[in-house]
C-alpha cells in the first residue's frame, strides 16, 4: 500500500474482483473483514471468486489468495482476529504440503487429504447457506399461509392442566440464578476494611511484636485475597497514623515506596492487656 | 384477468360453475374469512376479490358448499365467519379446563426442584431468596410434576422433593440428567453477563435413587404427609 | 359450483360412503381441527371420534376434500391443521403480519440444526467456522423453533439441539425428512457428523487461546502470530 494513503473501508469483494483483472501486486488495496463471519466464511467467499463448482476449486490457489489477503492486512496494520491468523498458519502449512509432496507418515494427513477436508468444509457451509435460503423462502406461516384467525379454543389438548415449555423453565431458572448471583456479587464486594477493623488488627500486631516489623509482611497473613490487600493496607496505614499520634506505635519508612515498619510505642500497653509490650 | 367484465346478474348461474375466475374468487374468499380474526364484511371482501366478481354469489356458493360439513359458513349482521357446525357441539365441548400458564414463582420452584433434587423446602427458599407460598408447591404437585422423594437425614428430617416421570414427559426430557448445564445455558444465551467464579449449576442425579443422606418415606411418613397439606410440612 | 364434492366422493364410495358413521366422523374431525389454531394430534382425534373409526382414513378423506379449496388440511408430525392455501399468499399477505426477520447468522444456525439434528453446539460452530454469538440460539428458542433435545452419548455428554413442531408448521413441512434437498445433501455426505479421515482444521477460538492451537503451525508461523495481537471477534 502506498505510503501516506489513508486506508478507507472497502468491501473485500472489490479487492478480489480487482485482483482477478489486475493482478495481486496492485497497491492501495483496502481491506474490510467486518462483513465476514470468520475465516471460513471469507474462504468460501474467495472460493466463489474462482467461479467454478466448489468440488473443483483449486485449494492451492485458494490458500494463496487467503495468504495474500492476510499479508495485505498486515501490511496496512489491520488487526485481524486470532482465528484469521490461525487459519493463515494452517493454510501456509497446507500450501507447503501441497507444493512439496512428502511421503505420508503415520497419522499425518497428506496435503491432498487436508485439501479435501477444507473443500469438504467449504461445500458443507455453502450447502447450509443454500438450505437456509430455501427455508426462509418457503411459504411461511404468518406470512404466506395463515392459521384459523378466530380459533374457537375448543379442542384444547393438554394432558396437564398447566402449560409451560422447557424454554420457559430454563429461562426462569437461569434468570433466577443470575439474579441471585448478582446479589451475591454485591455482598462479596463489600469487603472494604474499615478503620476500626484496621485498628483492631494493628492493636493485635502491637501485642505480638517487640521490634520493627514490616507492615506488608504482617498484613499478608490476613489478606489471602489480593484484592483485599489493597483496602487493608490503605486502612491500616490510615489507622497507624492515628495510633502513632496517640504514641501507641512508632512508624518508620526509609524512603519513598520502601516498606513501612512499625513497632510498639510508649503507650502500647494500653492497647492489649494480655501481652507484654517492649 | 379481463377487467372489462362487469357484474352480470342475468348470467350468474351460467358463469359461476365453470368460470375459473369465479372458482378462484371462491378460494380467496374462503381463505380470507378463515384467516380473519373477526367476521369479514362484504365490503372488505369486495375490495380484496378480483374486480367484477359477484361477492354475494361467491359467499352464497361457499355457504352452500359447507352446509353438510362439520364447519358452516355463517352470516352475522352482514359479516361472514366460519363456525363449527352447531350439531357437533357435543363432540367439541371440552370438559378440560383451559391450560393455565404456570406462574413465574412456580416455574422457578419447579426448575430448582429439577436441578437441585433432592431438595428440601428450606433449600428452595434459600436459593430463591424468598419464601415459597404453600400454593406454589401444591400447584406443582397437582400438575403431577413434583413428588415427595424421601427425608433428609438431618435434624428435623425434612422432606425432600424431586421431579416425576410426567415432568420428563411434559418437557421432552429423557432423564433429568439431560437438563442443560451452566455452559449450555450460557451458550444458548439464557445466562448472560458476568458470573461470579464460584457460580455453578448442579448436574441433577438420576431421579429414582435416593441419595446417601436420604431415607425412604415410610408408611408413617406417607400418612403424615397425606394428612398434611402438601408442602405445608416444613416451616409454616 | 361443485368444488367441495369433486375429489372426495371417489375415496368415500370405495371405502365407506354408505356408512353414516364414517361421514359423521369426518364432520367431527373437520370441526375439531378447524376450531383449533394449533395442529391437533391424531391421538387426540382418536380419543374424540366414535370408537372403531379409522382416523387415518378420515383424515385422508378430509385432506382430499380440501385439496382444491382455499384452505388446505395439512399434516405436521402426526398433527393436523387447516392452513390457507399457499398459492393465495398474494391475497392474504399483509405487511403488518410479517414475521420478525432473522439475522443471517440465526438463519444459518437454524438450517444447521434442522438438517443436522440432533446436533451439538460444537458441531454447529464447526460447520460455521465461528463461535455462535450469545442470543442467536436464544432467539431461535424463543421463536419456538429450536429446542434442547437431549444429550449426546459421548464424553462430556454435550446437549443436542433439534427443531420443534412449530418449526415444521411455520415452514410448511410435514416432517423433518421433507426439508428441501435433505436427501441430496445426505447422499453427498454433507450431513454426516463424521469428518473425512485425518480431518484437521483450526476450530474457532475463544479470543485469547491462540497458543492452544496445535500441530500444523510451524515455528515461523508461531513467531509471526506472536507479533500480532488478536483482534475483535467477527460474529454478527
Amino acid at each position: 500500500m502506498a505510503e501516506g494513503q489513508k486506508p478507507a473501508s472497502a468491501p473485500l469483494e472489490k479487492l478480489w474482483d480487482a485482483d482477478a483483472e489486475r493482478g495481486v501486486s496492485e497497491p492501495a488495496l483496502l481491506i474490510d473483514v467486518a462483513g465476514f463471519e470468520g475465516p471460513l466464511d471469507l474462504l468460501l467467499h474467495l472460493a466463489r471468486t474462482q467461479k467454478v463448482d466448489l468440488s473443483r476449486i483449486s485449494v492451492l490457489a485458494l490458500a494463496e489468495q487467503y495468504l495474500t489477503f492476510v499479508e495485505q492486512a498486515r501490511a496496512i496494520r489491520i488487526e485481524l482476529a486470532a482465528d484469521y491468523l490461525v487459519m493463515a498458519a494452517w493454510l501456509a502449512y497446507l500450501k507447503s504440503r501441497l507444493l512439496i509432496p512428502q511421503q505420508p507418515k503415520d497419522g499425518e494427513p497428506t496435503g491432498e487429504e487436508m485439501a479435501q477436508s477444507l473443500a469438504f468444509r467449504l461445500k458443507r457451509l455453502e450447502a447450509m447457506r443454500n438450505a437456509a435460503e430455501k427455508l426462509v423462502n418457503r411459504d411461511r406461516l404468518g406470512r404466506d399461509v395463515f392459521p384459523r384467525g378466530a380459533p374457537e379454543l375448543i379442542p384444547v389438548e393438554r394432558r396437564s392442566a398447566f402449560e409451560a415449555s422447557l424454554y420457559d423453565l430454563l429461562t426462569a431458572y437461569a434468570a433466577l440464578r443470575q439474579r441471585q448471583a448478582v446479589t451475591n456479587v454485591v455482598i462479596a464486594r463489600r469487603k472494604v476494611w474499615s478503620l476500626v477493623e484496621a485498628r483492631t488488627l494493628l492493636s493485635r500486631m502491637v501485642g505480638e511484636i517487640s521490634d520493627w516489623v514490616s507492615l506488608d509482611i504482617y498484613l499478608a497473613r490476613y489478606a489471602a485475597d489480593p484484592q483485599e490487600r489493597r483496602t487493608m493496607i490503605a486502612s491500616a496505614f490510615a489507622a497507624s497514623l492515628e495510633m502513632a499520634r496517640e504514641r501507641k506505635i512508632e512508624i518508620r519508612q526509609d524512603g519513598a515506596f520502601t516498606p513501612i515498619f512499625m513497632r510498639p510505642g510508649e503507650k502500647a500497653a494500653d492497647l492489649s492487656e494480655g501481652s507484654t509490650p517492649l | 384477468m379481463t377487467m372489462a367484465e362487469t357484474p352480470d346478474m342475468v348470467d350468474v348461474t351460467e358463469t359461476s360453475a365453470d368460470d375459473p375466475r369465479f372458482f378462484e374468487a371462491c378460494r380467496m374468499a374462503e381463505a380470507l374469512v378463515f384467516a380473519s380474526a373477526q367476521p369479514v364484511s362484504e365490503t372488505f371482501l369486495t375490495e380484496r376479490l378480483p374486480r367484477g366478481v359477484d361477492v354475494a354469489l361467491v359467499m352464497a356458493t361457499l355457504r352452500n358448499d359447507y352446509t353438510a360439513r362439520g364447519i358452516h359458513l355463517v352470516r352475522i349482521e352482514g359479516h361472514w365467519a366460519f363456525r363449527t357446525a352447531p350439531d357437533l357441539s357435543f363432540a367439541l365441548r371440552s370438559d378440560e379446563r383451559e391450560p393455565k400458564k404456570l406462574s413465574r414463582a412456580a416455574l422457578e420452584v419447579l426448575a430448582i426442584i429439577a436441578y437441585h433434587q433432592p431438595v428440601t423446602r428450606a433449600e428452595i427458599e434459600d436459593i430463591r431468596g424468598v419464601q415459597t407460598s404453600r400454593g406454589t408447591l401444591d400447584v406443582l404437585m397437582e400438575a403431577g410434576w413434583v413428588r415427595f422423594r424421601g427425608r433428609r437425614r438431618t435434624p428435623g428430617r425434612p422432606v425432600t422433593f424431586g421431579t416425576t416421570r410426567d415432568f420428563l414427559d411434559h418437557f421432552g426430557l429423557e432423564e433429568v440428567r439431560d437438563l442443560p448445564g451452566l455452559e449450555e445455558l450460557r451458550g444458548a444465551g439464557l445466562l448472560t453477563g458476568r458470573m461470579p467464579p464460584n457460580f455453578n449449576i448442579p448436574s441433577p442425579l438420576s431421579d429414582d435413587e435416593l441419595t446417601e443422606d436420604e431415607d425412604p418415606l415410610t408408611q408413617l411418613d406417607l400418612e403424615e404427609l397425606g394428612l398434611l397439606t402438601p408442602g405445608g410440612k416444613e416451616e409454616e
